[in-house]
């Protein structure tokens, strides 16, 4: 068994200008944001992002300028910011090209990748414009095969026409990238908490890249083989990357951090104080240890370690921060 | 005694919203105001009701108020931590959620939302986050309870995009565009409790908040609104209140 | 939260005659038994069952007379048993109605039920004649609506024609019955090892009863939500019924019986011996513990515990049995 | 020495049918031989493949011999322990099965397999199990390698019913049904080894078994097998027949 072990830089070197990705979590939880900085440091361009409901893993890539289309159905930090900054700035100012879906309709898209299908059905969407209305010209379709030919589609049941359902068109990405608690070199992996659609989005992708907290025996992983959803040889590269969600959570490791998604929405409306941001944060740091440096080192984080018997911080802060 | 009781506009919402909650019931909440809501519920009035968060938590318990659909506190004293898949397909098109929380910028008087954009869809004025899971719960929940701040320009009368299906254009029309149950119950604003017309579903006041009357909600209303049955909002009880505040929501993360 | 806990003769008295029922387990392992004896016992008639790979299960209430139509891809006991006898005779004598279909088609249909959705797409069944023939006819189609219209619907994706995908019709049942090994009084489940379609096959169920080794509080449960699988509102009933899947296995609990399973299949193909049988093991014992003892009681039982090494008894006689 | 090693049939062909697997390799392994070809070729040549079982268990290690593709015994050292629905979309439909084993009643020049009925399908002379997941991994597997029993019976000019399809009609008709992948790479029998030819996908006699002769064989099958390529068939090892005997099957579950 060779392993998949290599380093986040090499992780992030694998994915070119343009690459269509998928990156793992929900809103505030467990996006791979370590080796999202690295792509912004590699000035990556023209990317081409596909997730269900992101938060500031795409806000930032958009508002660095590596992001050229985009499909979704929502993106924002929700209680910590109700919306994306950077996203809407880009909407407004035609700056991505994007096609609106809903949460439901998007992982039926990459369930469909994922099962090895062209498309699913689904009973939601009608009488809706996410049905109705297109965001992508039919020009812009067809100029990328990676765009499905079509949003999606309605028909009648073979077996009682009464009934209807949406087609939607499956997924079919370059690159996935998920962040979870638990790798083994052989990648296998372990996810704790909510699965959200990682395994599905992985499942979908040509070349799946894991970052883990952690890096265990796969003979560990092995003892609890209900606890598995991914097959590890669908996965093609494995990194330890610790805090690599930071400022979003990893249940059982640590929590979101509120102080720095503050920080961050309270300048992002703004163009200089978003570049800021980004030469603070990004550009400013060499790798993940001068990261977590930059955001407060040791004396931040561990304020953000998980309490064992919650699976975040119980007592941490998130109102009213000095 | 509680004519004495002091509460705030979130805090008279919160108990509005979560005495539309029943005992048993499978509720899909969302973020914010809803949290509140179905937190408080359970504390009181419907300790048996199944708390589902779309990212994938399944019959919470929480300890600690969630600021997010996938904050790791949905995942405290679950029953299940699955993914979207198994939410939105084994539970909600299933048909088996009761009642699905949902908001939005713009709402029309047949419970229509929109929380993508103002303006042209293609070069909006204004851009929001988008459906989320939000058109799914409207579509597939066996009914919606919808949560809105009350003023003129967000009830108007034809809203930009519909990102969410109410009853449509009222009457039949959303059984006939193809959704197979559900439809807007009840919704709760910044001013009053509005519900829908048996048959017309079109939008009525069902009572309007203490210190309001019926004609000032209406007159900041984009469509007519009609007030007929309209009473003034039951108020929270002290019990509700000290809930609110001491069990729910004690960081004052969402209560103002 | 008021109990779900009844008793395995409740359970049994809840199923009518005509009933559609699917059964959890696969082959060898997790089949309710119990509940399949208790059937039988009461006589049950026309019986209406939904099937990927059944075993014995089915086998003895074909024979038994309790079944008139089924739907399925396989029954047999494997090694135990190749085929299974009655099955087969029922067959060849036209004494039960069938329609044939994979493994893989039955739990796309069970997954389209519990999904709710009409029906889902495959890349499987095309050049055979699984999906060129049908076993039943229009008439028997249309005379229940239990049956789909059709046995299944071939179509070009509406995304690329050059793509053509099996539609299967969504299966919906008034009965499911799963045997598991742990279970709370609220419906809460808790499945070990291989699941098989026993999710699935829950959902797409009008009434679900549970058979469970073991009660254990809801509370124990709950401390791995990632390891439940099944929403325990979707579940009506739960019956405590130790060894109630016997002679088949239970992972973590107990083997397969052997010496049990040979006494069926060396007696199954004649009508005689299949009669004593029955009257042996089903109609001449009143009720679980009288069937336990019928097979060798705790001298037999004691031998089929799994180790908890392995989860199965590691140095059971498989082969050669005095 | 290998020359004077003593064996069964069926471990020359389960020796013939692990030499199928290359290390690293997905495989869909079946009950009976198949699964002592599969850990024969796990503790020999191949201690990378992985072995998937229909019912739920992936990447498995087993410590005993299963006697069923749902025996609590292949959920030993796996991976995962999933469902029919994860091993059949996300693993086999999706691509990733290299190989898998299927065996039937009857089997034509095409690799087609039936194992489902003799005689008219509607008021059939013997029935089987049915297809299980065998007509499944026949459409979806990368490769397949058949088991068989070597008779003109079983393998006919023409099979009662298509349970399995191999290369249909031969040529791209296996294509041009829909199916996107795979088809029969080898048939291993009681008598022989026969494999495909490249385009017109017509069965040919690759090795007969020690003892017996071409003529033989292709006297023995049903259509015209050609004879041309065939050799003999190689013999197993005396490790491969040691660990065979000592560590995969001691009981003799299916070794004779």
């Amino acid at each position: 068994m060779t392993s998949k072990l290599i380093s986040l830089k090499e992780a992030a070197a694998l994915i070119p200008n343009g690459a269509s990705i998928s990156f793992g979590g929900f809103t505030s939880q467990r996006h791979p944001m370590a080796l999202i900085y690295a792509l912004i440091r590699l000035r990556r361009r023209d990317l081409y992002l596909f997730g269900h409901s992101p938060g500031g893993d795409w806000d930032i890539l958009i508002g660095a300028g590596c992001v050229k289309r985009v499909e979704l159905a929502y993106e924002a930090d929700e209680a910590f910011g109700t919306i994306g900054p950077r996203w809407r700035l880009a909407i407004q100012r035609g700056a991505v090209e994007w096609e609106d879906y809903s949460n439901f309709a998007m992982v039926t898209r990459f369930q469909a990748g994922a099962m090895g299908v062209p498309f699913l059905p689904m009973r939601s969407l009608f009488g809706s414009d996410v049905l109705a209305r297109e965001a992508l010209s039919d020009e812009q379709r067809a100029a990328d095969p990676r765009t499905a030919s079509k949003k999606l589609h309605v028909m009648e049941s073979p077996f009682d026409p009464a009934e209807k359902v949406v087609l939607l068109p499956a997924i079919h990405t370059e690159f996935c990238v998920l962040h979870v608690q638990k790798a083994a070199e052989n990648g296998l992996v372990r996810i704790e908490g909510q699965s959200f659609a990682d395994v599905q989005q992985a499942l979908c992708a040509d070349t799946v890249i894991i970052t883990a907290e952690e890096i265990v025996s796969e003979e560990e992983l092995r003892q609890d083989p209900e606890r598995n959803l991914l097959p590890f040889f669908a996965v093609s590269h494995v990194a330890h990357v610790p805090f690599g969600a930071h400022p979003y959570a990893v249940y059982n490791y640590y929590d979101y951090d509120p102080r720095q998604l503050k920080i961050y929405h309270e300048g992002a409306e703004d163009d200089a104080q978003f570049e800021q941001y980004l030469a603070q944060f990004v550009y400013g740091v060499n790798d993940q240890a001068e990261y977590l440096a930059a955001v407060g080192g040791a004396a931040r984080l561990d304020g953000l370690k998980a309490d064992p018997n919650f699976g975040y911080s119980p007592n941490l802060k998130r109102r009213r921060l000095d | 005694m509680s004519t004495t009781v002091q509460y705030s506009l979130t805090e008279l919402m919160t108990v509005a919203a979560a005495r539309e909650i029943k005992d048993g019931e499978v509720v899909f909440a969302g973020t914010g105001l809803p949290m509140l809501g179905v937190m408080l519920a359970q504390q009181t009035h419907a300790p048996n009701c199944v708390i589902i968060f779309e990212a994938g938590a399944i019959a919470s318990r929480m300890a600690h108020l969630p600021m997010s659909v996938g904050d790791p506190r949905t995942v405290r004293g679950a029953a299940m931590a699955a993914g979207l898949s198994e939410v939105f397909t084994y539970c909600l098109q299933a048909g088996r959620v009761d009642v699905g929380f949902i908001s939005g910028a713009q709402i029309d008087r047949y419970g229509n939302i929109n929380s993508t954009s103002i303006g042209d869809y293609h070069n909006p004025k204004v851009r929001f986050p988008g459906s989320g899971g939000s058109c799914d719960i409207a579509c597939l929940a066996k009914r919606t309870v919808i949560i809105a701040a009350h003023e003129k320009r967000r009830l108007p009368e034809k809203i930009d995009y519909i990102t969410s299906p109410g009853w449509l254009e009222g009457g039949d029309s959303r059984h006939k565009a193809g959704l197979v149950r559900g439809g807007p119950a009840v919704v709760v604003t910044t001013k009053g409790v509005m519900r829908f017309h048996d048959t017309s579903h079109e939008m009525y006041l069902a009572s309007y908040h203490p210190g309001l009357s019926a004609k000032a909600v209406a007159d900041d209303t984009g469509f007519v609104l009609p007030t007929e049955h309209a009473t003034e909002t039951a108020i929270p009880t002290a019990e509700e209140l000290r809930i609110l505040r001491d069990v729910v929501d004690p960081e004052r993360v969402f209560l103002k």
